[in-house]
Parts: C-alpha cells; sequence; structure tokens
C-alpha cells in the first residue's frame, strides 16, 4: 500500500468509557519519518491513546485518520495489517507454541507463515520456538511479540512501555526495528513512563496527563 | 368445595398479591433511599 | 468471501489444537456427562424396563445441562491483549464466532456419542438412540452457536462462567424438545420430520442471531 | 458534576390507589361463575399480572432494539426497569396460577403450554438480571443485556411454538382452562377494570424503579470518578506521579 505523508491525524477527539472520559481535546499529527515519544504517568492515558491509533478504540467525538482510513469508518479494517502493536501486555495464546503464535497470525492476515523460524531466531528465541507460549517468560513473549512485528512489517509501530521486560539486547532490537520502520518511510509512536529509554530512538516528544496532550 | 372455602383460597390469591407488589415496591423505595444517601455521602 | 471462511477454519483449529493440549473436555466434561448418566439409576432405583423408558430423555437431558460445560471453557481468546491482536490481525468477529462454534460443534459431537454409547449400555436402549445422526448433529450445532453467543455476551464479566449455563438453558428448550420428541416419534414409528425442522429452524435462527451481534459484542467500551 | 435526579412524579400512585380499590371491589362483588363458583375471583388478579408480565418484556424488548439502534443509556434503564418488573409479575402470575390450580384440579402444577412457557420466560429474564450484575461498565452492560434481549425475541417464540406443539401431543385439552370461563358482561368490565389497575401499576413502578437505575448509574460514576485519575467533566488538575 502507499503511504500518506500523514500517517496519524488526531483532530480534537475524546474517548470515553462509560461516563469516564480518558482522552479529551487530543490534537495529535505524526508524519512519516517520525518517531514521537508519548510520556504521562499511569494512567494519564497513554494506553487508551495508543490503542486509539491502532484502531481498536472508537473515538467517542472528533475525527482523525489512520494511514489515511478515517476513523470509525469500516476502511480501518483495510489498514491494520500495516500497523504494528505491542501492547504492554503480550498478546499471546498460551496453549500454542511460539512458533504457532507467529503461524496463527501469518495465517490469519493471509501472509506466508514460512519465514516465522527465521523471525524468532532474529529475536534469539530460535531455540525456543518450539515452547509453549505459557512455559515462557514475560520477557520472552515481548520477544516473540516483536518477532511478529519484524515478520509483518508494519508502516505504523505503536509501541506500549516498549523497553519493559527486555534485556538490553532486545532493547537495542527494538530500538533498530524503530529506525528501520522510520528510515523507510514510516513512523512509530512510543509511550512509556520511562523517558530516557524512549529518549534515544525518539525525534519528538509529547507529554501526557489527564488524558490531555501537552 | 364448599363455597366458604373456596373463599379462603381467593383471599389466599388476593393477599399473595398484595404482599408481592407491596415487598417489591417497598424495595424499590430502600433501594432509592440507600442510592441517594451514598450519593449524598459522595458529595 | 475465501477470507471469511479461511479465517473461521483457522480459529477452529486453533481452538482444537487448544483443546487438545488443556484437554479440558476429553478429560473433564465428558467423564463428568458420563458419570451423570450413571448417577441417574443410583437415585431414581434401577428397574430395567423404567430405565429403558426415560433413557433417552436423561441422555438429552444430560446432553443440554451438561454438553453446555463445552462452550463455558475458558478461553485465551477472550482475554483483551489476545482480542487485539486477532483485530489487528483483520479477523472479522463474525468469523471468529463462527470459527469457535464449529469447534464447540466438534467437542460436543464427541460428547454426545461418549454420553450416548453409556446411555446406550447402561439403561439397556434400543438402536433407536442411534439412529437419530440428524438429531445429535443438529442438537450439537444449535448447543454449539447458542452456548458460544451466550459465552460472548457474559465474556467482560465477572462470575461469566457460572451465568452461561442459566442463560443457555431456557433458550434451549426447543432443541430439547425437539431431539426428544422426534426420537419418541421415530419410536412410534410416526414422521419425525417436523420436529428435526424445527431444529433446523432454531439452529439457524441461532447462526443469524450470533453472527449479527458479533460485530457490537467485540467493540471494546 | 453529578446531576441531582429529578423525582418520580405521584400522580400514578394516586391513580393506583383509586383504580386498585375499584378493581378490588370489583372483583369481590361481581357475581361467582357457574362452574368455578368463588375461585373465579382469581382470575381477575391472575390474568392481569400474567398479561403485564408478557407487555414488561415486550417493553424490554423495545427498549434494547433503542438502546443498539441510539446507544443512550436511558433506554437502558427503562430496559431493565421493565425486565425487573416482568420477572415479579411473572413470579406472581406462576404463584397464582398455583394457588388456582391447587383447589381446582388438586395439583400446584400441570403441564399447561401456557404455564410451561411463564416458567421458562422467567428463568429467561432472571438469567437477563444476573447478567447486568456481572459488570459496572456501563456501555458494556447496556450492549450486553441489549444482545441477550434481542436474543430473546427471537428465540423465545421458537419457545412458545416447540411448547405449544409438544402439548398438544401429549395432554388432550380437557381440564378447565382459566380462558375456558364462560364470561358474562360483568366479570369481563371486572377483568378489564383490573387490568387497568394492573397497568396503572406497572406504570408507577416504572417510574419509580428508572429512577433508581438512575441513581444507581449516578452512583457508579460518581464512585468511579472519585478514584480514577480522570474525573468526568471536572476541571483538570496537574497529576501527581502515579496517581492511579
Amino acid at each position: 500500500m502507499t503511504v500518506p505523508d500523514t500517517l496519524v491525524e488526531l483532530s480534537d477527539v475524546a474517548v470515553s468509557a462509560g461516563s469516564t472520559t480518558i482522552l479529551r481535546d487530543v490534537d495529535f499529527t505524526v508524519s512519516s519519518g517520525e518517531a514521537v515519544g508519548v510520556f504521562g504517568a499511569n494512567g494519564a492515558g497513554k494506553t487508551t491513546l495508543l490503542r486509539l491509533i491502532a484502531t481498536l478504540v472508537r473515538p467517542s467525538s472528533g475525527s482523525g485518520s489512520i494511514l489515511g482510513a478515517a476513523l470509525n469508518t469500516s476502511d480501518v479494517i483495510d489498514v491494520r495489517p500495516a500497523i504494528g502493536y505491542v501492547g504492554h501486555l503480550p498478546g499471546l495464546l498460551p496453549e500454542l507454541t511460539l512458533i504457532e503464535n507467529l503461524q496463527l497470525h501469518a495465517k490469519l492476515q493471509r501472509r506466508d507463515p514460512e519465514h516465522a523460524r527465521s523471525a524468532l531466531a532474529s529475536v534469539g528465541l530460535g531455540g525456543a520456538a518450539d515452547r509453549l507460549a505459557e512455559r515462557c517468560s514475560h520477557g520472552m513473549q515481548r520477544r516473540t511479540e516483536f518477532a511478529k512485528v519484524l515478520m509483518a512489517g508494519p508502516k505504523l509501530l505503536l509501541l506500549d512501555e516498549p523497553h519493559s521486560a527486555l534485556d538490553q539486547d532486545a532493547v537495542d532490537l527494538v530500538d533498530a526495528l524503530v529506525e528501520r520502520t522510520v528510515g523507510a518511510g514510516g513512523a512509530a509512536v512510543l509511550v512509556s513512563h520511562d523517558r530516557p529509554s524512549v529518549n534515544a530512538v525518539a525525534t519528538r516528544t509529547v507529554e501526557i496527563a489527564d488524558g490531555q496532550l501537552r | 368445595m364448599p363455597s366458604a372455602e373456596q373463599w379462603n383460597w381467593v383471599f389466599l390469591a388476593y393477599a399473595f398479591t398484595y404482599v408481592v407488589l407491596v415487598v417489591f415496591v417497598a424495595s424499590i423505595a430502600v433501594r432509592i433511599n440507600a442510592a441517594r444517601q451514598r450519593l449524598g455521602a459522595d458529595e | 468471501m475465501t477470507g471469511f471462511w479461511a479465517q473461521v477454519a483457522v480459529i477452529a483449529r486453533t481452538e482444537l489444537v487448544r483443546e487438545r493440549r488443556a484437554g479440558q473436555v476429553l478429560w473433564i466434561t465428558i467423564p463428568f456427562g458420563a458419570i451423570a448418566i450413571l448417577l441417574v439409576p443410583i437415585a431414581i432405583g434401577t428397574d430395567a424396563p423404567m430405565l429403558r423408558r426415560i433413557g433417552p430423555g436423561l441422555f438429552w437431558m444430560v446432553v443440554m445441562l451438561f454438553g453446555v460445560l463445552v462452550a463455558v471453557r475458558r478461553s485465551s481468546l477472550d482475554t483483551l491483549p489476545v482480542r487485539d491482536q486477532l483485530a489487528l490481525a483483520g479477523v472479522d468477529p463474525a468469523a471468529a464466532y463462527v470459527g469457535r462454534a464449529a469447534a464447540a460443534f466438534v467437542l460436543l459431537l464427541a460428547f454426545e456419542v461418549v454420553v450416548g454409547l453409556a446411555a446406550v449400555l447402561v439403561y439397556d436402549l434400543g438402536s433407536g438412540l442411534l439412529i437419530a445422526p440428524a438429531t445429535l448433529l443438529l442438537a450439537a450445532a444449535g448447543l454449539a452457536l447458542l452456548g458460544t453467543l451466550a459465552a460472548s455476551i457474559v465474556s467482560a464479566g465477572r462470575d461469566g462462567s457460572a451465568l452461561v449455563p442459566l442463560l443457555v438453558a431456557p433458550l434451549s428448550v426447543p432443541l430439547l424438545i425437539g431431539a426428544t420428541q422426534a426420537h419418541e416419534a421415530f419410536e412410534l414409528g410416526r414422521s419425525s420430520l417436523g420436529w428435526v425442522l424445527m431444529m433446523v429452524v432454531t439452529t439457524v435462527v441461532l447462526a443469524i442471531a450470533g453472527v449479527l451481534s458479533a460485530g457490537p459484542l467485540q467493540e471494546t467500551g | 458534576m453529578t446531576t441531582r435526579t429529578s423525582r418520580s412524579p405521584r400522580w400514578p400512585w394516586v391513580l393506583l390507589a383509586i383504580s386498585a380499590a375499584v378493581a378490588v371491589t370489583a372483583a369481590m362483588v361481581v357475581g361467582p361463575d357457574a362452574v368455578q363458583g368463588q375461585l373465579s375471583r382469581i382470575l381477575y388478579v391472575h390474568v392481569p399480572s400474567a398479561w403485564l408480565a408478557f407487555t414488561a418484556f415486550g417493553v424490554t424488548m423495545l427498549m434494547s432494539a433503542m438502546y443498539l439502534w441510539k446507544r443512550d443509556l436511558a433506554w437502558d434503564r427503562r430496559a431493565h426497569a421493565s425486565a425487573e418488573i416482568g420477572v415479579v409479575f411473572t413470579g406472581l402470575a406462576i404463584g397464582l396460577g398455583m394457588i388456582w390450580a391447587k383447589p381446582t384440579w388438586g395439583v400446584w402444577w400441570t403441564w399447561d403450554a401456557r404455564l410451561t412457557l411463564t416458567a421458562i420466560m422467567f428463568f429467561v429474564y432472571l438469567g437477563y438480571l444476573a447478567l447486568r450484575r456481572t459488570t459496572d461498565d456501563l456501555e458494556a452492560r447496556a450492549k450486553r443485556a441489549a444482545i441477550l434481549g434481542v436474543l430473546a425475541v427471537v428465540q423465545v417464540p421458537l419457545v412458545h411454538f416447540s411448547v405449544v406443539w409438544w402439548r398438544t401431543l401429549h395432554q388432550p385439552p380437557t381440564l378447565i382452562k382459566p380462558e375456558g370461563i364462560d364470561m358474562d358482561a360483568s366479570m369481563f368490565v371486572t377483568l378489564m377494570v383490573s387490568l387497568a389497575a394492573f397497568t396503572t401499576a406497572y406504570v408507577a413502578m416504572m417510574y419509580k424503579r428508572v429512577e433508581l437505575a438512575r441513581l444507581e448509574d449516578e452512583l457508579l460514576v460518581a464512585e468511579r470518578s472519585t478514584d480514577g485519575p480522570v474525573a468526568g467533566a471536572a476541571v483538570s488538575t496537574p497529576s501527581i506521579d502515579g496517581g492511579a
């Protein structure tokens, strides 16, 4: 797919769950080649902002577009394969092996599952490919998530606390992934409460507090 | 069945109806009061 | 449209692989159903002609009440991180619903066969029970669709697993009546077609309801 | 932030007191039925409660559909209120049916198709109410309950049809049915008066129960916003790190 210059555009967006407002007055733009770091305390709305950009949360008001697809329309389904989202908690099926998890994801996206093994090897999990996800540590599961992203080669990278539970090797790997995506004309949004770890790769930073960007 | 005995069943039915409806309405009233009190305490 | 059915197949296969590894239905639900068949004569008496007469009804009751547990089983597909990943992988919520119901259908068929065999042996039932593959298939399909739908309706809340059987049991009445009456009609040499058709209609209605509500149920919040 | 809920009006209760007084008087003075004798007076409470049970569930279905269409929680509260009232009237109808069945047929329970269906409905909506207790997220709760409310719409006719068909094959209708009573004009008028009184009771209860639902929702919101970092419509304050 062709990548528009503006990958993320949110204007005056609010998100509420029940009667609680989680995000409001959000104006946020991410252009091609940017890696934006978003900092804020726990509960400030970081994760919701990221899930909003990932099209997993619907805005309750305002408008926006992700990779050229307007939010709140069915167009977002078409751009989802170009989004690489790694949440705070690993989204692996515990009863499947690591390799099966990657293959499942590839099959659902109708991509060739063949590269799963090499993707796992490149995050240093080549030897654990046939281990059940539930028997892997949190860090290993997060590495597997990054292998998933590596296989898909997304245009828009969305990382929640990208360095948590990772050792230095994996941190370097994640940073390289961000730089590669951004270098190829894509963009990345990294949210964290830990400023130094993300500053290294971010081209720009914003702060979030009480559901508002500033 | 003699008429008097039939009347007993009729009274049972009406008493049952009365009790069920009154208890239900009372339960709504009690719950409303409890909710109002807790809301008041919050403010 | 091929995408839809490919997703259904992938989801169903994944669910079955999960079940093969966890073994919940095979090692818990099915033995539980089989022992229920054994408990009834202990409770009401071991009179052979009576058991032969009430056996088919007991079998269907065990299928409806205990088979629900197949749909209740906790699935890691329900956790938020996994749902996020599936949504981003482009999974159609309706395909996920049909896929999970298909897996539940396979498991329920296995449940029916094992418990049915137990009933045939213990209650000395004739061949009548096994000559009704149509009712076995339809009951499994209907219960799978209904149970999966009920499980996804309650999945967001607490205490969900206890609630599913309460939601499913009253709404499964047409399936229970259809299955037992079709069997009885068959035994009496009458046509079971009407009862089977009723089960077909119920199954179709449940499938439509499940597919239509899959989208709204997946939206979070 | 919390809008003070207005209290539900008093006039339905005044109307109810009057109509109930008229209805009970009428039910006591109207002539007894030739076959059933004084027992026929149970008709004037049994039939209206059964009728209102089904009406209340019908209202729940309508309000559920309205919620799914408009996504306004006010519809959800009406659906909830009506379901709870419906369950009470269903329980009442079943209880009264038993009180009537015992002196008439000598048993508390008969497998009459309508009675069986009423009992099943009771459990369907008990499940509906139980479902509502499983989450505090207002929107998620409303959506799930509404979907179940609509699922009941499509499934209950099938339940009804299957039960009726099942009973017609298994039980020749030889028993005297409540509706089999040969009703003269005075009995019919009394039944209508009673129906009006019950409907007034339903309306009055709806006002109160919706008020309660509104208060409970407000309470949930208030409790959430006092410990959550982002208050509903409050002026934003600088957040303290780790404030969540």
